[in-house]
């Protein structure tokens, strides 16, 4: 019974916590966020189970479906499973947003409307992961840009409206693109006569599709879509030229907000590619991987770049993440089975060691107040367990062996470099440029001498290093058992190759 | 060349099964798990330190000391097993069944790409002697450090690191895959990293300069790294597989079905794998963070100099030697050559007790990585074998004498400890010999069979650049014997120069037992002839070349014994004459050094500047990279921002674009005819301009427009 | 006379009273060119109703269709002229260019 | 020929005085000129044999509308230079363009199905227009709505043009 | 069918507008009785419960057969589902009216009289095949419209909304009454069912301009009451000038029967031209290729004009004008398919609308209450003081911008489908662009409302609470929130249709 159900619980209940946040009385904080906090952990705890309990990782396919119509005019359905690909993504959701709830401990602001949307935040993303039905699946990740605005927005720095605006008009700018070619993909699909939005039936149909030599304005139709709904994805990875939302998102949302958004939000994008994009238009991925492979190093590269160039310390790893989802990008061009599980991996890895830094840049910001890397030094004097987490965060970041950084990049790289020797030679300037970034950043903020007026800057406390711990932790797990996450994804990712083996003949 | 690669791989097949009965009766089935003990040992040290280390007694000090003193009684007695056996083609895995870690994917179905790879563990002869050798020193460093890093604010950390670090070096001994290799490789990165820049997070006063230079070590090593794993991949696309056995193998077949001729590209991964060793190793033109890393405490300085870091470099190129391809062997024989020269001139001129050592090690390196390239590899890690003994002596002797002189390390300010540090003394005194090649010390054999295999390729390859190794080790060589033992004089001779001098004393225990069983093994290292005077281990004591054989031999047995003798000549010549002028220089004081220096001018100071590497990498790399990435930062906030704003501007600014358009085509229109150019005026400023009747224009106007395309267009 | 010129009467009327309301600033005007256009309708009704098809002779349609709209012509004309006396009296003016406080 | 001499007539009549009203001066004398094209279409009426709708159109249009714009005249002061002919050439400029464009596609049409050449005899229509709005299944409802629609402009006449400074009355 | 219906069976059909027509008599001989100007709010309640009446008497009647009744009034699901639309419409305005604490008590029994008189105008023009009629409907609506607009006679504004409102309306009306006195020549008939054979033969014939000339003529009409481009030019002054209960009538029940009108006025006197869906294209004229080619025109620039012309404005009625219009292309999108498809997303938008339009004029009431300004500024930091209506603002935002998961979103979607289904694909696109477009604008509100510190916020020290208005926006908010509500919408919008192409 429970697992009949266990994909709809998952995704709902932060739903049903929400509904209750708003129920109780505004300046009862503690019931506001113990209920927010009980919410995510029921979530976790359910995705939890799913990892050890039902989830079959023997099968590559989708598991624990649930289906029933819902907009029957158009033959849309709620149809929800889980597979390889999702699963750990959605384990990573939970996770990072029951983190959230205790890394806002502190918000007194609204705090009523900033849990709730909270709420209202995971229930889009994790419908993101488990939706297989395009339509749905667009509903949803259409649910998280309202409550992100408003996060960014009203709980975010000087120059909130900003990037909230920014995040806003980009990603809805990306949406739209989706939106068009989901239109285009339900009339090609047969339209008010038979269309579908099955995610699988598509599947089996953008074979026909490939095969179909007819043109539109010079492009085939599949061609067409593909760029729509890549650059839709794109915007949310992000992709250069598309990321400039991103670090004024980044710099502006409070710690939580910005642990979301790295951690899990970025990663909506690639799933989005490997689980419609590419599988919809195989022969136009096919077509166009050196373009995306080569989109990917310029992530690489270009972002280690400019981080380097940042005296802003959040702004530094909001590049990071820029520089490290080029990995992804990489890695899925390259479409072997090694570089498509570390691209895989590096979802999973990028969303542990990314939440951590912007904790680790939240921890100090609360301490200190400002984010300028050359004003802090000698932090490591008072804050020795901060500073010992902080290198755990930051080495897992530039890929140390060891921590789950490396695992991912590693397997991206040696997968990429079977099919694109020169780039994945010139993404290793990347690698070498986070390495000096994240050490020049240890160095200006733990060692040296300690300025006099942090002589009294406490360290790191329980509910911060609650925070941070989990994550901790999964990157030295993964960094040393990798298996525990590949093993429920390879089988899917090996079926995910070779159905587009199968349409392109290699 | 490519027949007696294979002659050897015959050689091999034929006397495995012969061997492997004797092995297996020797190792019984619980050995891997002993062997994984002496990794694991430290690790979980390093586990417990980091955790609780700060509540333990002593905080914890003894704890990893421990571990690694268990961890070097299992090495020694696996070694000791191994010497006894006395198979030149030893390997565990052919006799006993070893335990295989699926690391990827435990999923045997899944059949491509990295789901079949496994992890296993590679021990033979060369592994067994560097795990006894890292283990036993890496212990000696341990137990030195309780004395010296007494009164440290982070002295669990430092105990952890350390552990880590030793971890990090004996399982890359027994690694069986470049992969795991690499892991362990890099985890050893992060800890130099951490154990260099260990003052620079002191909580009584942090130096600023441990900082740069435990970044500057991470950045530099890291680009050896990032080559390395370039080349590692570029293996891997070849042949689907890291396991070094495989490979070979691979290789092998790979030039075999090329007609024995070796692919560029296999050139060049070899050259990239290299670049890795030349990283760690400190290698020209990567060995720039070497002689900073001594930022570090002096025992870090030991550990990294002698057991781990460097040696990893040098392990790591005798590892991939049978994946060398002429050109590649040439080039590793060269860059060795070279380094060992060109490190040896600048440690003259040096004055930083330790910094004349890291000189020094880099030179020594070089001559192990030479070797290497140049065929010797058993010369190359015998010479690693007794460097480690006498360079961690040597060490610890300067941590000693800087120890006694309240961390004062210029070597100007010192003099006359002999008396007051006798200890200390003999053990680098003894050490100082082995270096320079003195014979009977250890030193001397290893470097000896070095020169002596450098001149074998030069011969059986002929021509000029191939005989280029054997003479910049010969004048390598003198050089060394000359700095080292300015050394010695400056310390330990002559008057106390300064305050901090006059008032030395002799070290704790802790520091001076390790510097004796140092001491020993300098002098005995090279021969068994004292400890094995009966030859159970070893014909003849000369026991690491007959327990690791060269896997190519390029001379027949005849030019080998005539170069080997030219060799030993021209070696002890250039010891003796080193040693000699430096007698000159500081023992006698016949020769005022500063007058040399002064008569050297500009090309002394460049090289007491060390060749002015540092800000040639400084002015370039470093501030190249910066200027890129502020550029790029630049561009990023101005024009890729700007670039996709723009469109949402132009966007933004249709509103006022068409309302331009109108002031222009209405109010033109109206002024046409000569009518309400006051009405129009500056207030018509938009369409909605509040007047009914301009809309009721604007509305026909429209009407008419659409009108007339939809008749024109369809009818 | 034929159906094509009372059409060509109406369509004049039409077009004059367009003009009316687009070009003269009095607001009495624009009303009176309001009227016109109706009356062209009108005209046009009544004319059409007139030269019917053979066999749908007899019904008035048309006709008492120009009853209607002169009914509401009356009825807006009175709401109109309502409204432009209460313009007169706030704006103290009915030229409708001078009515511009609405605008961007 | 009687008859197209009255058509004739009635169309000077009606058109001249349609652009005597755009284009006088007088805006008392427009509204006038007004009356003339008003009468000149009741004599179309005539012509066409609608004679209740002619009389209709003398009785609330010459008799209603026209003494309710005339009121609104006089209760609005004179505006000066009200007559611009170039904005008035503009009108007919945009006017007729529209005109001619759709005149160039639409020439020669017939604009009934089927006009006749024949017309019945001119029969009086006061009493057939009289049973049309009382029969049920004709224009009984719109006929009821008319008189919603007058009430609707009467109340809303009244109570925009009532007065509005009711104090200033006392 | 319709003959032999007796008189009283007749009756029975058109018995909401009889309940209208004694409602608003009762009105008004109340408020000629006096109570105009003592009680407004009895005359409120009273106009409420004939309105309630009324729609209790659609309800009964939505499951009827479909009837022509009195010759000339058509009583099918189209017809009877906008009236529900109007009446309801007319009903909220009327609450919103009673919220609106910042208007003169004075004129109110006009106001509630004329409403129900423009609900009655409304009726007929929705639920009539007869040109004339729809004319008498539409104007009946408009008059009534443009006394309302002058309603408040002190008031400058509303004295300039209503000139613009009445002249332009008046105009637009006239052309409208000529372009049926011409399809009336074509044809013969004043009848929509009857004309549709002869437009058929006239395009046959190849007088295909002919057949488009009183289209568009009629078309200035309709463009007039939907806004639509280029006739839109009245509605931001109007809007603004206007109070806003009446701006919220003009925007929501006038449009929507407007909307409706002219979608039964094509689905019938064209149905021999129209496109009827992907499979059952007829032969394809010259005609519907221009009718086609006009109405997406129009629709392309509506949306472009609404959209682009609020980016700036300060003035939230004046915001929400602009964005009405480029609501109105949407929705003439739809129309422009010609379709069956077409004409269902155009209907189901409309509901969809609705919703969010008088949502967003009952917050612009309600913030208005509290600070005394109309304007953005006059939002700052009213959110967390409002947080029931800012949500629902924000609902209504979202819908308006066509984020899932509210009706907005659902319905845009329709549209483009049936547009791009229809064979306009770059209509569809154009639509997406523009939603992107309107976030800007939009989320200005939604940014006045929480991302401005509450410090910022100006309420008057006397500002009355309006609980009731809460209330209804929230209901609309839910309204606009529960999309599983999309399908009886759809199914709404397709009987509809279905009565009216298959008449």
């Amino acid at each position: 019974m429970l697992t009949d159900h266990l994909l709809s619980l998952i995704t709902f209940l932060p739903l049903v916590g929400m509904v209750l946040i708003l129920l109780i009385p505004k300046d009862r904080l503690g019931a506001i966020r113990w209920t927010a906090a009980a919410a995510t952990g029921v979530t976790l705890a359910l995705s939890c189970w799913l990892w050890f309990g039902p989830f079959d990782a023997a099968i590559g396919g989708i598991q624990l479906r649930e289906s029933a119509p819902w907009i029957p005019a158009f033959n849309i359905h709620y149809t929800m499973g889980v597979d390889g690909l999702s699963l750990p993504l959605v384990f990573l959701s939970a996770l990072i947003h029951f983190v959230a709830v205790f890394a806002s401990w502190n918000i007194k602001k609204q705090a009523k409307g900033y849990f709730a949307l909270l709420m209202l935040l995971e229930v889009g993303v994790n419908g993101v992961f488990l939706a297989l039905d395009f339509f749905l699946f667009y509903v949803f990740w259409e649910i998280m840009l309202l409550p992100m605005y408003f996060l960014i927005g009203i709980w975010g720095g000087e120059r909130r409206e900003y990037a909230a605006i920014k995040f806003f008009l980009y990603t809805l700018a990306g949406s739209v693109l989706m939106l068009v070619a989901l239109v285009a993909i339900w009339l090609k699909s047969g339209g008010m006569s038979g269309g579908t939005f099955d995610l699988l039936v598509l599947q089996e149909m953008a074979r026909n599709w490939a095969a179909d030599p007819s043109t539109f304005l010079g492009m085939k139709f599949t061609t067409w879509i593909f760029w729509f709904l890549f650059i839709g994805f794109a915007i949310k990875i992000p992709v250069f030229p598309f990321h400039t939302w991103l670090p004024d998102a980044h710099v502006q949302a409070p710690t939580p907000i910005s642990v979301i958004l790295a951690g899990i939000l970025l990663k909506l994008g690639a799933y989005g590619m490997l689980r419609i994009n590419f599988p919809l238009a195989p022969d136009a991925f096919h077509h166009f991987a050196y373009a995306l492979a080569v989109l990917g190093a310029i992530n690489i590269v270009y972002g280690a770049y400019v981080a380097m160039g940042q005296t802003d310390f959040k702004r530094m790893v909001a590049y990071s993440s820029v520089s490290h989802m080029g990995y992804f990008l990489l890695g899925a061009a390259a479409w072997t089975f090694t570089g498509l599980n570390g691209a895989t991996l590096q979802l999973f890895t990028h969303g542990t060691s990314s939440a951590m830094l912007f904790l680790i840049v939240g921890v100090v910001y609360d301490r200190l107040h400002h984010r300028n890397l050359n004003d802090f030094g000698g932090l490591g004097k008072r804050m020795p367990y901060y500073m010992g987490l902080s290198i755990v965060g930051m080495f897992a970041a530039l890929g140390l062996p060891g921590l789950s950084g490396f695992i991912s990049e590693a397997m991206t790289l040696m997968g990429s470099y079977q099919v694109y020797p020169v780039l994945v030679i010139v993404s290793t300037l990347g690698i070498l440029m986070t390495a000096a970034f994240l050490l020049y950043a240890i160095q200006r903020v733990f060692l040296g001498p300690l300025p006099e007026k942090y002589e009294s800057v406490p360290d790191i406390n329980g509910r911060e290093a609650f925070c941070m711990i989990p994550f901790a932790f999964l990157c030295v797990l993964v960094g040393v058992l990798p298996s525990l996450i590949l093993d429920k994804m390879g089988p899917t990712l090996e079926l995910l190759r070779d159905q587009l083996a199968a349409v392109v003949g290699g | 060349m490519l027949a007696s690669l294979l002659q050897h791989g015959a050689g091999t097949a034929g006397h495995a099964a012969v061997a492997a009965g004797a092995a297996a009766e020797a190792f019984g089935p619980a050995t891997a798990g002993w062997l994984l003990a002496v990794p694991l040992l430290p690790l979980a040290a390093w586990v417990v330190q980091i955790l609780v280390g700060r509540w333990l007694p002593r905080q914890g000090d003894w704890l990893p000391t421990g571990a690694m003193g268990a961890a070097a009684v299992i090495a020694i007695w696996h070694f000791v097993k191994v010497l006894a056996l006395h198979d030149p083609e030893f390997d565990l895995a052919a006799a006993v069944e070893l335990p295989r870690w699926k690391f990827f994917f435990s999923d045997p179905s899944l059949t491509t790409g990295l789901a079949g790879f496994s992890a296993g563990i590679l021990y033979d002869n060369v592994s067994a002697a560097l795990l006894a050798m890292v283990a036993l020193v890496s212990f000696l460093v341990h137990l030195f450090s309780v004395g010296y890093m007494q009164g440290d604010s982070r002295y669990n950390v430092f105990f952890s690191n350390l552990a880590l670090f030793t971890f990090a070096m004996l399982a890359l001994v027994i690694s069986d895959n470049l992969l795991f290799f690499f892991v362990f490789w890099e985890i050893m990165g992060l800890c130099s990293y951490l154990l260099i820049g260990h003052l620079a997070a002191d909580r009584k006063e942090p130096k600023m300069s441990a900082a740069w230079a435990s970044m500057k070590a991470f950045m530099t090593t890291r680009i050896g790294d990032i080559c390395l794993f370039i080349g590692m991949m570029m293996m891997w696309k070849a042949f689907g597989t890291l396991s070094f056995r495989e490979l070979y193998a691979a290789v092998e077949a790979h030039v075999a079905g090329h007609g024995g001729d070796w692919s560029p590209w296999l050139t060049g991964a070899g050259i990239m794998m290299f670049l890795g060793a030349v990283g760690k190793s400190a290698q020209f033109p990567l060995h720039v963070w070497l002689p900073d890393a001594m930022e570090g405490p002096t025992p870090v300085s030991a550990m990294i100099h002698a057991a781990t870091m460097v040696a990893a470099g040098v392990y790591l190129t005798a590892r991939i030697y049978l994946l060398l391809s002429p050109t590649a062997q040439l080039v590793v024989a060269c860059v060795g050559g070279f380094t060992a020269l060109f490190a040896a001139t600048i440690g003259i001129t040096q004055f930083d007790i330790k910094k004349v050592l890291a000189w020094s090690t880099i030179s020594q390196l070089g001559y192990m990585i030479c070797a290497i390239g140049a065929g010797g590899v058993a010369a190359g890690l015998f010479h690693m074998l007794t460097h480690a003994f006498f360079k961690a002596c040597l060490f610890l002797g300067s941590g000693s004498v800087i120890h006694g002189c309240h961390h004062e390390q210029d070597m100007r300010k010192m003099g006359g400890l002999r008396k007051k540090m006798p200890i200390t003394y003999l053990a680098m005194l003894v050490s100082t010999l082995a270096i320079s090649g003195v014979p009977l010390f250890a030193g001397y054999y290893s470097k000896d069979t070095i020169i002596a295999k450098a001149l074998e390729r030069g011969l059986a390859e002929g021509g000029l650049i191939w005989a280029l190794p054997f003479w910049l080790l010969v004048v390598a060589a003198a050089i060394t014997s000359f700095y080292m033992f300015r050394l010695i004089f400056m310390t330990f001779h002559g008057r106390p120069r300064a305050h901090c001098s006059e008032h030395a004393h002799e070290s704790p225990w802790t520091m001076t037992v390790p510097l004796i069983v140092l001491g020993t093994l300098a002098v005995l290292g090279g021969k068994f002839w004292l400890l094995d005077p009966l030859g159970a281990f070893s014909a003849g004591g000369e026991w690491f070349t007959e327990l690791v054989h060269d896997p190519v031999h390029f001379v027949d047995h005849e030019t080998a014994h005539h170069a080997h003798l030219t060799a030993m000549g021209w070696s002890l010549a250039a010891a003796g004459g080193g040693i000699f002028l430096s007698c000159l220089f500081y023992l006698w004081r016949r020769l005022d050094p500063a007058r040399v220096a002064a008569a050297l001018g500009a090309c002394y100071r460049l090289v007491y500047d060390k060749y002015r590497f540092d800000e040639l990498y400084l002015a370039t790399v470093v501030r190249g990279s910066l200027v890129v990435s502020h550029l790029a930062a630049w561009l990023d906030r101005t024009f890729v921002d700007g670039l996709v704003n723009a469109v949402g501007r132009i966007m933004a600014g249709l509103g006022t674009a068409s309302a331009a358009t109108d002031r222009v085509v209405v109010d033109g229109a109206v002024n046409f005819v000569g009518e309400a150019t006051a009405a129009a005026g500056q207030r018509l400023r938009r369409l909605q301009t509040g007047r009914i009747q301009q809309y009721a224009y604007f509305t026909f106007a429209g009407a008419v427009v659409l009108a007339a395309v939809v008749l024109y267009r369809v009818f | 006379m034929e159906l094509s010129a009372y059409l060509a009467v109406a369509a004049l009327l039409f077009l004059i009273g367009l003009v009316m309301v687009a070009a003269r600033r009095n607001l009495i005007y624009v009303l009176m060119g309001l009227e016109l256009i109706l009356n062209a309708a009108n005209l046009n009704l009544v004319a059409f109703n007139r030269f019917r098809p053979e066999g749908m002779e007899g019904h008035l349609d048309g006709q008492i269709g120009a009853v209607f709209v002169i009914i509401l012509a009356a009825a807006e004309a009175a709401i109109a002229l309502a409204i432009v006396l209460n313009i007169h009296s706030l704006f103290e003016t009915i030229r409708p260019d001078d009515i511009d406080t609405l605008k961007d | 020929m009687g008859e197209v001499l009255a058509f004739w007539f009635f169309a000077a009549l009606t058109i001249g005085c349609a652009l005597l009203a755009l284009l006088h001066r007088n805006v008392v004398n427009s509204a006038f000129a007004l009356l003339g094209t008003l009468l000149g279409l009741a004599g179309f009426y005539v012509l066409l044999a609608a004679d209740f709708l002619a009389m209709t159109q003398v009785l609330i249009y010459a008799g209603g509308i026209l003494v309710l714009i005339l009121f609104g005249l006089m209760l609005t002061p004179p505006v000066t230079n009200e007559r611009r002919f170039g904005r008035i050439l503009v009108a007919v400029a945009v006017v007729g363009l529209g005109a001619v464009a759709f005149w160039e596609k639409a020439r020669g049409a017939v604009w009934h199905a089927a006009a006749r050449e024949e017309l019945a005899a001119p029969a009086g229509t006061v009493r057939e227009i009289g049973l049309e709005f009382l029969r049920r299944d004709s224009w009984l409802l719109p006929f009821e709505l008319a008189s919603v629609v007058l009430l609707a402009g009467l109340v809303g006449a009244v109570y925009i043009a009532r007065r509005r400074f009711p104090r200033e009355d006392v | 069918m319709a003959d032999a219906l007796s008189y009283l069976d007749a009756l029975k059909y058109i018995l909401p507008e009889v309940a209208l027509t004694i409602g608003l008599c009762a009105v008004l001989i109340w408020d000629l009785l006096g109570g105009g100007a003592d009680r407004p709010r009895e005359g409120a309640w009273l106009s409420l419960g004939f309105l309630g009446l009324t729609c209790l008497l659609l309800i009964q009647r939505l499951g009827w057969q479909e009837a022509t009744v009195f010759g000339m009034v058509r009583v099918d699901p189209l017809a009877t589902v906008f009236k529900l639309f109007i009446a309801t419409a007319v009903g909220l305005v009327i609450a919103f009216d009673l919220a609106d604490r910042r208007q003169p008590a004075e004129g109110k029994g006009e106001t509630w009289f004329l409403l129900l008189t423009a609900a009655l105008g409304g009726f007929f023009l929705v639920g009539t095949g007869n040109l004339i009629l729809l004319y008498l409907g539409l104007e009946t609506l408009g008059l009534s419209s443009y006394a309302l607009a002058g309603i408040h006679k002190r008031d400058r504004a509303g004295a300039e909304a209503s000139l613009k409102y009445v002249v332009y309306g008046a105009l637009a009306s006239g052309v409208l009454l000529f372009g049926a006195s011409l399809l009336y020549g074509m044809s013969g008939t004043l009848e929509m069912r009857e004309m549709a054979r002869f437009l058929v033969f006239a395009v046959d014939e190849g007088r295909s301009a002919q057949v488009l000339l009183p289209t568009l003529l009629i078309l200035v009409g309709f463009g007039f009451k939907l806004s639509l481009f280029p006739f839109q030019w009245w509605a931001p002054d109007v809007y603004q000038g206007v109070s806003t209960p009446i701006a919220a009538f003009l925007a929501v029940a006038s449009k929507g029967a407007a909307l409706a009108a002219l979608v039964r006025l094509i689905a019938v006197a064209y149905s021999g031209l129209l496109r009827l869906g992907p499979d059952t294209f007829l032969p394809e004229t010259d005609f519907t290729r221009g009718f086609v080619l006009l109405l997406a025109l129009m629709s392309a620039a509506t949306m472009l004009f609404g959209n682009l012309a609020a980016l700036r404005q300060e003035n939230l009625k004046r915001l929400l004008a602009y964005s009405s219009i480029g609501h109105a292309g949407y929705m003439l999108m739809g129309v422009a398919v010609l379709g069956e498809a077409g004409f269902r997303a155009a209907l189901a938008y409309s509901f969809v609308y609705y919703l969010m339009t008088l949502g967003a004029f009952g917050m612009v009431l309600y913030f208005a209450n509290q600070s005394g300004s109309e304007d953005i500024r006059g939002l700052h930091g009213m959110g967390p003081r409002h947080p029931l209506a800012a949500t629902a603002t924000i609902v209504f935002l979202a819908s308006l911008t066509g984020l899932p998961p509210t009706a907005g979103f659902f319905g845009k979607w329709y549209l483009m489908v049936a547009a791009w289904e229809g064979g306009l694909p770059w209509l569809a696109l154009l639509t997406a662009l523009m939603s992107v477009v309107s976030l800007f604008y939009y989320f200005r509100i939604a940014r006045a409302l929480f991302l401005r510190p509450e410090e910022e916020a100006t309420p008057l020290p006397d500002a009355p609470r309006t609980p009731v208005l809460g209330g209804i926006l929230a209901v609309l908010a839910a309204g606009t929130l529960v999309f599983l509500w999309f399908e009886p919408l759809l199914a709404a919008a397709s009987v509809g249709v279905e009565a009216v192409l298959h008449w």
